[in-house]
Parts: C-alpha cells; structure tokens; sequence
C-alpha cells in the first residue's frame, strides 16, 4: 500500500504558538504586547469573570440537562469562554453579531435567554429568538453559511451610511463567527473574497478550538489559520483565545477599524474545545487525554482568577457571591428549560411563507382534521416525542 | 409585505420584447422602493449578458445595481445578509445551469430562515433565472432547474410568458415579502407583445386560461406557453378545440384555475421542458388525479424534456417539446 | 461494470443491524477491489458520526478510509478526480442536510460526466447520505432530498430498509460504474435482521414485494417500509389485505414490479417523509396514472411529508407519515 | 444616496507590476531573473513561437467559423498565446490537464484535436474527446468546478505511487487551468484546502487575464492573485503570461516540484484577454480601447519573433514557411468544422448511464416512433437546428 497522501499529525501540531498576541499568561500574570494594549478597568475585568464563570455554568447545565433527557443533544463551550466573552464585551449594541451553534455566551451577553437558545437543543424551536432586538442572528447549523449573510448585512450597513462617519457613535460593524473547520467550506473563502472586494465592516472570528468534531486542524490546513487572511488582502491576528484581555483588545481594534470603514478583518482565537463536539460525540476515540490535560492548565478562567486574587481586586467573599450567583443562574436555566412550551404542530403550516398558500392551508386543515379525529377518540399514541436526539 | 405594484392610470400600452419589458418592470421596482438593490455577475456596466438589467446602473448607481464577484453561493449568501438588514436584494443567476453552486444557501438558508425564526424574519428576495433551452447553447446553458425550487419548502416560483406579465410579475416578485425564484424564458426575451401599464395585474400565484377550448387543457408555463397556443392553433385547424392554461406559478400552483379547466375539458396534458421524471408534470399529475379521477376521461399525459441530460444544441430541437409532439399527445388522450 | 459482489457459498447467515450491515458490506467492497476508497468527514479514525466505518480506516489504512476537510463539495469534487483516476469513490456526507454545498458537483459534473464524455468516461461513485426523521434531531438532521436527485438524469438512486439490503446493496452501488446516490435510512440504523451472506441478491434497481395482500399496495421505501409493513399488519387485524412493495431503487424505479402489484391490487398508496409535492409520490402516481388508468379503482393516494420545512423535533411525529395517516389513507383509498 | 459600498477601478488595477517574473521583454530583450531561468535551447525556442503563431491561427478560425454561422460561440484565447503554450510545454505525456474552455491551445499541443475541439462550440458534442490518451481533461463550464477534479486526479496519482519517486520518469503531476474570475469560486477556494492538506501534486495555473466578462480583476480581489496561495500554505510566483520563456520556465519549476512530491503551488499568469469573452460579447461596453491598445503592445508573439529575429534565430524564410503552416492548418480547422458529424438523437439515451435503464429505453423508443413517423411522411420540420447562439 502507498502512503503518499498527507496525512495530519493526531493533534494541534502547534501547542505554544509565538505569534500570538497575549496579555494574560496562563500563570494569571499580565503581560504587555507592541501592538495591542487592554483598556479596560477593574471593574470591567471583574465582569469579564464574572461572565465567564456564569458562561461556563451555562454550558455545565446544558450538558445535564442533555443527560437527564431533557434536550437532544448540547455542544459544550467549555474552554473557550474566554474566546466568547472578550469578543462579545469588544461589540457596541449597534454592532450584528453571527454566531455558530456554539457562541451561547457570546448571545447570552448579547441578550438572547437561555430558554431562547436551549429551545434549539430541546427541539422546540429553531433558534427562533428576537434578532432585531438582540442585534444577534439565529445560530446557524450548516456550517460557514452564515460568514456570507454576515457579510452580506455589513454591506448594507455600508449601504445606509453606517460605516466611517466622523461621530464614531453612528457607526456599526458586524462579527462573524466561524470554527476552524468552517474555515475549509467555499462559502467561507467566498464570504472573504465578497467582504474584501466591497471593503465591508465585517470581522471574522475564527474560534480555531483546533478540532473539527474528530478532525484535527492539520487536516484542515497546514499552516496557521488566521495567515489565510493575508491572501485575500486584509489583516489576520492570531490571539490567545483563553486569554480574555488579549480576545478584547484584539476584538476591540478590529471592531473599530471596521466600523471606521477600514474594512474586513480576521481574527483566530487559538483555543481549544476541552469538552465533546456535542453530547453525542466520544472524543477518547481520537485525541489523546494527555492532550487535553495540557490545555486544562491554559485554563481561561483560572487565569484571570488567579491574576485578580493576587492583585487584591476580587476576595474569596468576592468569589463567593459568584459562585451564589452562578447557583442561581443554573436554577434559572434549568426552570427555562422545564417551561419551554412544546409548538402545537399545526401552527407550522402557518410560518413557512410570510404570505401562505392554499396548499399549505390545506394541508394544516388535513392534520387538522386528522389530529382531532385522535382528541375525539382519546388517543394520544400520537404527537409524542422523544428527547432523545443523535445529533453531532 | 409592500406595497403592490399599482396599475399606471395615465400609464403607456406599449409593445416591448420580453426582455425589455423584465428591463421595465425591475426599473419601476428600483424606484419603488430605495430598499430594492440589484447584484450578480455583469448586471451592471454591461447590462448582464442578456441586456436585462441594461442601463439600470447607469441610472440608479453602483450601490444599487451591484456587480458581484464571480460566486453564485456568495451572491445569494450576502443577499440573505442584506434582506435581514431590511433591504429587498434581486440576484441574478447568469444561467440556469450556474444556480447550483448557489443551492446550499438557496435551501438551507434563503427557503428556511421564515420558518426557522417561528415567522419572525422575512427573506424578501428575487433569484431571476434565465432559463430554458432553444437558443443554441452550450452546455449547462439550456436547463430547466424548476423541480429542485417547487420541491424546496419556503421558496415560491413564478414564471411568464408574455411581454406583459414579464412587466407585472417581476414588481410583484420583488414586493413579496417571500424568497421567489423568478424563471425567465429565455428563448422568450425577444418576443414581443403589449404590456399595458394601464390596468392591475392579476395576482401573481394565479394561473391564466390563455386560450379557451373544450376537447382537451394543455398545462404549460413560461417559455412552452407559446408552443402550445401553436399547437392549438395548428389543432383548431385539425377540428380539435384545445385549451391552454398558462400557470405562471409553478409554486404555489393555482389548482383552481388548473382544476376548473380540467374538470371542464376531462382531459389534460403536461407541458414542459423539463425532464420527465418528477417534472411539474409529476406533480400536475398526482393532484389532478386525486382531485379528478372520477371525472376525467383519460390519464394526464406529460410532453416533456427527457430523462437525459440536455443534448448538444444541434439536436435540441428533438429533445424539447414541440407542436407535433404536443399534437401527437392531443390525439393519445382523445383517444383514449 | 465491475465485478458483481458474489455469494459466499460458505458464508454465514448473521443477525446485524442496519448499521453493522453497512459496515460489513463496506469491508468487503474493500477487500473486494483496491481501487476502492472511502472519504468524508470523520470516517476514519472516529468511524463517522453514526460508526457506519467503524474500524475501516485502522484495517485498510488512512490511504483507503480517508477523512476529508470539512467542505462536501470538495469531497465530491476531489471524488470525480479520484474516479477519473481509476478509483471507485465512497463518500460519506455527514447527514441529509449538508449535501446541498455539494449540490454542484453532484448534479453538473458527477451525474453527466457519463453523458458530456459521449460515454467514454464512467463515473463510479456512490455517495452515502444518512437520511430522513425520526431521531429527535436538530434542523438539517432529518432531511429527504431524493427528489433533488432521482430528478438529475445521469444519477442512479436507492434505499435500504433491512439489514440484508443494506450488506448487498451498498457492495452492488459499488460495483456500479454508474454514480450512485446511496439513501441509509438513520432512523432504522440500529434495527435488527438477517444477512444472509449465501445467496446471491436480487439486481439492485430491483422492487421487492414484502408483504402480499390484495386490497391496495402501499409503495414505500427506506425507513417507511417497516412503518407501512406495521401498518399492513395492524390492517390485517381490521380484515384489510395490504400489499407493501418496497421500492429500494427511486431512480430508475422498477415500474415493473409496481406495476404488476398495482394492477392486481387496483390501488395503490405511496408513503414517504419527504415533502408531498414532487415527492417520489407524485412521479409514482402520474406514471402508475398513465399506465394503469383504466384498471384501477382509485387514484393513487399519498401519505407523506408536509410541504414544509422539517419541523423542531419535539413535534415530527406529527410530520412522519405514521400507521394511523396509512391506515386512514387505506380507509380512504377501499371507500372510493 | 450613500457611496460607501467599496467599488472596483474599471480597469485592471495594476498594469506593470513589478513582482514577476519576466524573461523577454515585451521589446523581446532577454533578462534574467534571479530565481527562475529558461533551460530551452534554440529549437525550442522556435518551437514556442511556431506554436504561438498557430494557436493565434486557430482562434482567428474559430472567430470567423462562428462569424459564418458555423459555430454558435467561440471563445477567444487572443493575447493569452504565451500563457498557453509556456505552460503545455512544462507538460510532460504522463502529466494530466484540467483546461479552462478557453485553453485550446494547451488542448492542442496535447494531441486533442480540432475537431473534438469545434465540435463544443458547433453544438455537436460536449468535449467528447480522448481524455486517457491525451492526458488532458475535458472543458468544464462550470467555473472553477475542475480546480477540485484536479486535486482528487493528483490525490489519485499519489495513491498510485506516481510522486516523489527516485526515478523521476515514474512521477507525474496535474495542471489545472482556472480564471481570475474563478478564483472568487467556493470550489476553487476548497480546492486550495484540499491540495495543500493532502500535499496533492498539482499546480493552479490562473490566466489572470484582467476580465471575467465585463467585471475587472479589482472586483475579484483587491491584492495580487499570487498571494492568495500564500493564505494557503503554498507558494504562489506571478508570471508575465506574454512571456512564453518566462511562463515555460515557472511551469516547469511548479510541475517538477509537484511530481517530486514537494505538494501543490499556484502561477498566476499575468495576461491580457485581447479579444471579446467569447463571440456573443461585446467588450466596447465596459472598458477602454487605451487599455486594449496598452496591452498590444506587449503582445506574446511579436516580442518572441523580435527576439529570434534579432539574434539571428529565424529569418523571413522561415517566417514565411510558419505563414504557410498556418495558412494549411487553418484550412485543416475550417474542413474539419464542416465535416463535424451531427450525433442522432436517438444516441443520446444510450450514453446517459454505463448501464441504461427501462426508463430510459422506453423514452427512446417512444422518441424514435415519433422520429419514425416523420421519414415516412418525409416531414423534414424536426431535428433542424441553427447555428446562432447566444451564451457568454
Ligand atoms: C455543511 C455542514 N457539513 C457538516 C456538518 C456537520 N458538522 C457539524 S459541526 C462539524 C464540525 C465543525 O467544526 P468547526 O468549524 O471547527 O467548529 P466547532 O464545532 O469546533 O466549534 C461538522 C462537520 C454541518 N453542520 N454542516
Ligand atoms: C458557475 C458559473 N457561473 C457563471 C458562469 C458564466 N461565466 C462564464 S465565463 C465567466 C467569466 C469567467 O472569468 P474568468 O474566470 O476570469 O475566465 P476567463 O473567461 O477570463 O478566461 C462567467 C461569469 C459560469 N460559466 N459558471
Ligand atoms: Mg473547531
Ligand atoms: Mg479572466
């Protein structure tokens, strides 16, 4: 048998990147970088932990509430808070934000609810949350679709004159999130070949969490993720994604210079998926434990924690009141879980067209008749569902 | 949904080429409403290969009549982006044959995202095809995408015949506040014909009897209209008394008009250039039977393109429907 | 054609499930030609979402059980080199609903490459797609698109419903220098039956009568033959004698056998999960229509999808055709 | 109404850039350049211009073929000579082509011939020419869709143990042909992604010709082409595509780099499109004739013919004879147009599957009674078709 064909390394075949903007080390020490300085105060870092902390609660919650049946399946943010939580507090209110299926913390600070996003993973909705309101989109599923529409929302953010005025509060950009396997799809390269031709205020985060469900990155690309950037013609900045400082800041500058019309711009966040794909998913079948405990000690959360302790801006009393509060949000979650309300089916026919049609009412009347028949008779054999889902 | 394209009361009665007329028609629309944006490949500097959007940059600017890089799924993914951000995009596809880097967005995204958002998000959007075979083409140049749409939950799809409703369907398209697929015949661009400004036009999901008989309905939309008022001209000659139902909406399909015609003439025949398998025909079949079985005569025969991929153009004349075959079809069904 | 898979004359009768089935049938096509490989996300050291490759890539090397980057279209499009090559590709696409990147490649380049090549170049290929509902999945996770495909000429379609099929029709899509498009029904992955490795199989565009009955014949495929096969039985006790035809090919279909069981039966149901217009039902009634008229008592009736987008999952069973809508259907069919 | 949405130059942005690699100036002076070097000797040299000169020939005939109603398009390869012939010689017999439909040329010298060639563009056959013997690809429309068929036949060549061997007559590579306009395509793109993470021996030779149809290059990308295999993680070099010797000597570096294993790179062959895009085009309505006649200037045949004219190489004699040699191949292209066979109608059924169905066999019965009935009217009304197209 031949062996010619590349094969990737089992494994991010880069651990400790150099060129990676840093402001945090994973010792909770803080470090300064030539090109991108944090600006925020304390306060704002004790939020950043804060949120953090309610964001990873967030993500343990879904996973049982996955467990005890109650949704179909849950994809874990686990590890890569800091990724979500820098990026979101670098966006304005104004600003659209695109995220994948795995962005829970990015809408839940943008105002989406948790019974919002946990309606997807229970299957009684699909990501069907307020979008204006929130200025977030639906998650997407099919992977990379969503860089265009954001693109796409960008131009015509552009279009209604909301790019590079000179009162900086009349401005807007766009995120978009995607994966690092998302970085292989056509639709992907195409939202960057579209973004750079009309220079549009769109910043592409790419959470690089160095795995494609079993795929490693090496198989996606063979050097590192954010230098693709470069040969469509606009900046690419690789970060420290478990750092937060350094996710804001970078954020932050690109955010900016979108918004001030200077165009795309990519960021990688170098992170790492420390959980499953999703519950349905069993990673001991293709990466190495040994792997994942060498990432355990970049831990996003611990960092910050570590470096506010030691610099006297947060107390154990401190840390104590988030814990309580983290408490609580988890009841929340999973009261909102419990109490989201299962559509009746009949309502479907009437939200595939914003005008329906006489078929489609039709056939609403078909089930109509049909389920009624059952009511009539007392059955209930049908309508049932199971919350078992399999779905990666 | 906005506002309705409004009949012109002091407006022209004008003979244009279908083309012109589609030229028309998106033009109204630009000036309609600030929110309607052209984008595609070549539709501005040059007009787009076909001259339908000709002029249209000229006068409404390079941020409304947009020239897009060389990527169909990039075309109709940022239009998606440009609808939720309130604006009505219009895309073109060059040809038929080039929608499909396109279909991903097109059915994943463009068709589910009102259902998906429980109603919440319209997806106001026009991807016009020029469609349809007959001109001589190369491959990928001639076919006949219309199934993939009509099976596609959330889209709609329209298409005309004439000058006139080229005008009139193309404004009602893009004032639906739904995704419509808008097929162009474009064997049809240069025909002419009226299109009168003056007076309102029928509903857009609504089919038309063009041509009134009592022996048998042929069924037949876009560019297959004008072969079958042929055909029954050529079948009045021969005593046979043949209607024609243009549907001009392939999605909803307006099994009223279609229904009524059939219920009177008890004998229908399909027309398409389409393949066979799973053609409007399919479908135009299925329902008439259900809905009909006990009143028609004979089966719904189909004419159609056939299962092969679309041939090299010096042949085409055999693969697309034409008057003999239609006529040849006539005769089955009355004889039956 | 390459070699057909043959019978094992000492082989084993085992108990499997459709899944395990898959696989088995897969390891022998393996073994059975070098030429053959298998590529797609996850297929290699992981096995696939649904394990269906499952130890394959440890056994023959990530040189013949290869995971691709995450991007279906160049799955397919490296295929189609692959295949002009010399190699007899096996690509997986991950679920139902993430074909559509790869729509393209399936419908310009791999269905008529036979075709635009004058004949000279084959295009041996099968694409595997886990299909339909069911499982409580989230969108684009129980999708039905074999209209999109069995509407494309150059394409060949199937479907498995049982074990034993699963193990020789996988091996004969193989086999085919024809592309294939290979439908694997996830909601019945994990049911149980027999594969008899010792006789040879029946031809894979073959139908299959799997329950004789004399009332009407529900036409079925995939996963819907064991709900119209409980549906048949449930009948049974309600003095109904159902026939169940299982189609396994969708295109070419076997009209043959439909045919001759419709023309017994005089009625005929057609059941499937994907949408109702210009579903598999709708091809089956025009041409069942057109051949079988005058023979038969009723029109063909259709239990299907709505023609809707797939709904959130706690609610599909009201989606899914189902023993009561196929049984309502069979009332309504014998009432006519 | 705003402005903002970022528009392209009309016009190629750049005219004479200076990253690339030239080797004959458009005055036919011989230069150096440091990393490439022309290994071909007098004959060769000869050769390339020989063939130029007929390529030019061949598309002079097509023009005028589908100017007499001959043809229903005929896309012309006017200016792009060098770009063609340079890089078919860089092909060895055992190497695979992917051509655009606009490389005739490369077909040529690949042993496809003419006629299967006009038989495209006659409407009397799709590309249906000996792929295996000639080594070379059929056309693809569908823009960029061979970029990914080239990369799976290289990832087959590695399968076969045709890459990086010792003797170097037992390795092959792929050259695949795409446009600038291509280069926007998600295939294209995911192309890129899947030769660099197998290391497929293929080389993307782009004939950046400044044009898709009426849009300039600037609507494609905002930086030079070459680069974007940069963000790929493979090298990318620009070539004058007027310079036969320079395109012959950077073709040959990327192929022999891919045979020997050393993975995919990308040339970006800067050219001119003199010509319309194709016969039904009509390029006075989007750019200038200064640019046109900008480009003359440095066309690909005069600088080779002043070169060897100058040194001695060739002289009116053996330009005349050339002259002759085209006068009698385009003689030898207008007769086999005209002797292009018309396929029977009822052919086509046959051809659809390896193994025809039922289905199919009924259809072509029920075409061929249909047919039937004609002759034996003597009916002539059907199977006429015209020669007029209309396609881009
Ligand atoms: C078009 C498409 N193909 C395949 C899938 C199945 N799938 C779901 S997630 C996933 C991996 C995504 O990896 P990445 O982009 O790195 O994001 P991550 O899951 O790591 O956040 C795949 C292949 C999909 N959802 N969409
Ligand atoms: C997928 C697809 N979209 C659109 C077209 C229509 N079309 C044919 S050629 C062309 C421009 C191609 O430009 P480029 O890639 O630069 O190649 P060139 O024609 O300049 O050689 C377009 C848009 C097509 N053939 N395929
Ligand atoms: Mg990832
Ligand atoms: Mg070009």
């Amino acid at each position: 048998m031949t062996n010619l064909i590349g094969h990737p390394d089992h494994g991010s075949f880069e651990r400790d990147p150099q060129d990676m903007v840093q402001l945090l080390t994973p010792e909770g020490e803080r470090v300064e970088h030539p090109d991108f300085a944090w600006c925020g105060d304390d306060d704002l870092a004790k939020q950043l932990l804060r949120d953090m902390v309610l964001a990873r609660r967030f993500d343990v919650e879904g996973t049982n509430l996955q467990r005890h049946g109650e949704l179909g399946v849950w994809p874990p943010a686990l590890g890569q808070e800091a990724a979500q939580v820098g990026a979101a507090h670098a966006m304005r209110a104004g600003d659209h934000v695109f995220p994948t299926y795995r962005e829970h913390v990015v809408c839940l600070l943008r105002g989406v609810t948790p019974a919002d996003m946990l309606g997807i993973w229970r299957g009684t909705t699909q990501s069907a949350w307020d979008t204006v309101s929130t200025n977030t989109h639906m998650y997407t599923l099919v992977i990379g679709a969503q860089t265009l529409h954001a693109t796409g929302y960008a131009m015509g953010l552009q279009l209604d004159g909301m790019v590079g005025n000179d009162d900086p509060e009349r401005n807007a950009g766009v995120l978009a999130f995607h994966g690092d396997g998302a970085s292989s799809q056509g639709d992907v390269n195409e939202s960057y070949v579209f973004a750079a031709s009309y220079h549009a205020p769109v910043v592409f985060f790419c959470q690089n969490n160095q795995w494609a469900i079993s795929e490693p990155i090496t198989r996606q690309t063979t050097i590192p993720l954010y230098q693709r950037a470069m040969g469509f013609g606009f900046p690419g900045v690789r970060v420290d994604g478990n750092d937060v400082l350094a996710v804001h800041a970078v954020t932050s500058w690109a955010m900016e210079r979108a918004r001030q019309g200077q165009g795309p711009a990519f960021i990688e966040a170098f992170t790492y998926r420390m959980g499953a794909h999703t519950t349905a998913d069993d990673p001991t079948k293709y990466r190495l434990a040994e792997e994942t405990e060498h990432w355990r000690l970049k831990d996003p959360i611990e960092r910050l924690r570590a470096h506010l302790l030691r610099s006297g801006k947060i107390d154990d009393a401190w840390l104590a009141e988030l814990d309580d509060e983290a408490e609580q949000f988890g009841a929340e979650v999973r009261a909102a879980c419990h109490a989201l309300p299962v559509p009746k089916f009949s309502e479907i026919f009437a939200t595939v067209h914003a005008e329906s049609t006489a078929e489609l009412e039709a056939q609403r009347e078909q089930y109509q008749t049909w389920a009624d028949s059952f009511e009539s008779i007392g059955a209930d054999s049908h309508g049932a569902a199971n919350g078992q889902g399999v779905s990666p | 949904m906005s506002a309705q394209p409004q009949a012109v009361p002091n407006g022209t009665k004008q003979t244009l080429t279908l083309g012109k007329a589609l030229n028309a028609g998106l033009r109204r629309a630009l000036e309609a409403d600030p929110k309607v944006l052209l984008a595609g490949e070549d539709i501005g500097r040059l007009g787009g290969v076909f001259r339908i959007t000709e002029g249209l940059q000229k006068d409404f600017g390079e941020d409304r009549v947009i020239d897009s890089p060389l990527a169909e799924s990039g075309i109709v993914g940022t239009a998606v982006g440009l609808a939720l951000r309130g604006y009505r995009p219009v895309v073109e596809m060059q040809f038929d044959g080039f929608v499909f880097p396109a279909f991903d967005q097109i059915t994943t995204q463009v068709a589910k995202m009102h259902f998906r958002s429980g109603g919440r998000i319209p997806m106001p959007m026009v991807i016009r095809i020029p469609y349809g075979g007959g001109i001589g083409s190369i491959e990928h140049h001639s076919e006949s995408p219309e199934t993939y749409f009509a099976h596609t939950p959330g889209l709609k799809v329209v298409t005309c015949s004439t000058p006139h409703d080229a005008y009139w369907m193309i404004q009602q398209a893009i004032a639906s506040d739904d995704p419509v697929v808008f097929l162009e015949p474009k064997r049809r661009y240069h025909e002419r014909g009226e299109v009168d400004e003056t007076t309102a036009p029928i509903a857009l999901h609504q089919a038309q009897v063009v041509r009134h008989g009592s022996d048998v309905t042929l069924l037949a939309y876009g560019p297959m209209v004008k072969t079958c008022l042929e055909a029954a001209a050529v079948g009045a000659d021969e005593g046979r008394f043949i209607e024609v139902v243009d549907l001009r909406s392939l999605s909803p399909i307006d099994m009223v008009t279609v229904s009524a015609s059939v219920r009177r003439t008890k004998r229908a025949i399909v027309v398409h250039e389409a393949h066979r398998t799973l053609g409007l025909g399919a479908e135009l079949a299925a329902r008439l039977h259900e809905d009909l079985f006990y009143v028609m005569e004979s089966p719904v025969l189909r004419v159609t393109g056939y299962d092969t991929p679309y041939p090299p153009s010096r042949i085409e004349e055999d693969y697309l429907p034409n008057l003999d075959r239609i006529l040849d079809a006539v005769d089955e069904s009355m004889s039956r």
